[in-house]
């Protein structure tokens, strides 16, 4: 604990608030501030110093800020347990992380050189209006089944299938409220808003109309009453409505 | 050419529309409307003198650079202009969804797919790779909507029943019930 | 200007991307490759000499005509165009990743980037820039990204060898043994 306030009140590196684009480039770019030998990190002031930063920045809520710090730390306590006695059989604890360091500052520097590479390519514009040329049918399709399936699997992947709490009810659908609504209004001035229901009305249903109902009276469109408290609702188109 | 005349290139080349005088004075805001007519007509002579593949007409919308009349047929038939084109990813999205879904509303794609998918529909029925099937219960009587047989003829399938097998895009935001059983 | 030289014009002005040579040769079926090659040339060097605010590239494997970069500043200002939006670092780190392994799978580039992926890997779909190229072993056969020809006009790229040599870099991935050496 001491640690982390420590760096937090003598800052020896100076954390940008600019985005970081994962764990790896904030740890890179505490490795890169202070000079340091990546083949040989000095693991628990990198540890402290990650954990400082992520808090101050207010990662610490990242999950894969989170994962990065609870490895850093993991290998803190690996480096500070006792080395075999025979030196040949220490694996250093480090050797991974600098590994993915390594590679991961070379997919950076290939980062950087496609961007600027789009940057030069920005400054160059095709052809922005091409006419059709006259009576042609539209162009034929292309589309494939490997594709379809393809598309239909991403999308299954990314329905939130997994979470069984997170109910998911009819959609709501105020527009066909509203214009189940003003249809009403159109031929009568004034009626029972159980008018606008089924017998058996979804939940969803009830919601619709009376969100649409809401939104048309803020529209001043219709007004609302009751002729006795807990009455039915009238609804009533308003006079100045355009509706009719 | 005169560097003006490049530049009126340049700008009739990449916008996305002709364009008028006032709008080329805003590329070269120094240059004045006498000097920016001189170049255009610059450019159109040398289209003219070098026998260029193009041409630079006025028409009522503006200027704008054109390919000479008499290639039109032979790009028409290269498909250059008129090529088959992949559906857009969104368009590909939601004939996914409509085809292991189908019969299905608006509502329901749009739940699946996370955005409004007013545009892509029509451009899909335009298309005639789906068409209104029904309509659904509930408030304002929703469209349904199905796949044609144009889309089984160009995914080169006789049924739908040859559409591989998705069990999660079929069950998916089904009855709650099944999946808050598990 | 020759023929031939003008049809190519034609073709590249009509296309709003990059032509490869198959098509021209759709275009001038009777001209052959070598012919078309002149051609190419001759328009290039005709754009070059005659100092025109166009210039031909060799773009995504094949041509293109673009506006030359001196002219973007003032096409900018006049909204004659729209500067594409800068890619942010995560998404460049992203297609790094791709463009050098592909194909490669979502948990190999997590692993790499040591972040999810998810978000940027639909960005980059829905952009056209990568695209789904197959599916891997293993459990659930994940599927397996590469680039497209778009990904390549982006950055000005004829093809993917013009991608800098990993040996290249001034970073090197020294093998494991040898650091555990240490």
């Amino acid at each position: 604990m001491t640690g982390l306030l420590q760096i937090n009140s003598d800052r020896a590196f100076v954390v940008e608030l600019d985005e970081f684009s994962g764990p790896l480039d904030l740890l890179l770019t505490l490795i890169r501030e202070q000079q340091i030998d990546i083949t040989d990190i000095p693991i628990a002031r990198i540890a402290d110093q990650f954990l400082a930063a992520i808090h101050e920045l207010g990662l610490n809520q990242a999950a894969d800020y989170l994962e990065m710090a609870a490895y850093l730390l993991r290998i803190k306590i690996q480096m500070l347990l006792p080395r075999p006695i025979d030196e040949e059989e220490w694996v250093d604890p480090r050797a991974e992380l600098v590994r993915r360091l390594l590679e991961y500052e070379q997919i950076r520097e290939v980062a950087d050189w496609l961007g600027r590479r789009a940057e030069l390519r920005s400054e160059r514009f095709a052809r922005g209006w091409v006419p059709e040329l006259p009576e042609l049918p539209p162009p034929p399709i292309m589309l494939s089944l490997d594709d379809l399936v393809a598309t239909a699997e991403r999308l299954a992947e990314s329905l939130p299938q997994r979470v069984t709490h997170r109910v998911v009810p009819r959609p709501l659908d105020t527009e066909g409220a509203t214009r189940r609504i003003r249809e009403i209004l159109a031929v009568k001035e004034e009626f029972d808003w159980a008018e606008l229901f089924d017998e058996r009305p979804s939940v969803s249903d009830v919601i619709s109309c009376l969100i649409a109902l809401l939104e048309l009276a803020r529209l001043e469109e219709v007004e609302l009453f009751q002729s006795e408290p807990y009455g039915m609702v009238r609804v009533r188109r308003a006079a100045a409505s355009p509706v009719g | 050419m005169q560097p003006l005349a490049r530049l009126v290139e340049a700008a009739l080349f990449a916008a996305d529309r002709p364009l008028k005088l006032d709008e080329l004075e805003q590329v070269a805001p120094d240059a004045g409307r006498e000097s920016l007519l001189a170049a255009v007509q610059e450019l159109r002579d040398h289209y003219q003198a070098d026998e260029h593949g193009v041409e630079l007409v006025e028409l009522a919308e503006g200027f704008q650079i054109l390919t000479r009349p008499e290639y039109a047929e032979a790009l028409a038939q290269a498909r250059i202009v008129n090529r088959p084109r992949k559906l857009s990813v969104a368009a590909l999205e939601t004939l996914a969804v409509i085809a292991y879904r189908q019969p299905v509303g608006r509502a329901e794609i749009e739940e699946i797919r996370g955005v409004a998918v007013d545009g892509v529909l029509r451009l899909l029925l335009e298309r005639g790779l789906i068409e209104v099937v029904g309509r659904g219960e509930g408030i304002g009587r929703p469209l349904l909507y199905g796949t044609t047989p144009a889309f089984l003829e160009l995914l080169g399938l006789s049924s739908l029943d040859e559409l591989p097998k998705m069990e999660e895009l079929s069950v998916v935001l089904r009855p709650l019930a099944e999946e808050a059983g598990e």
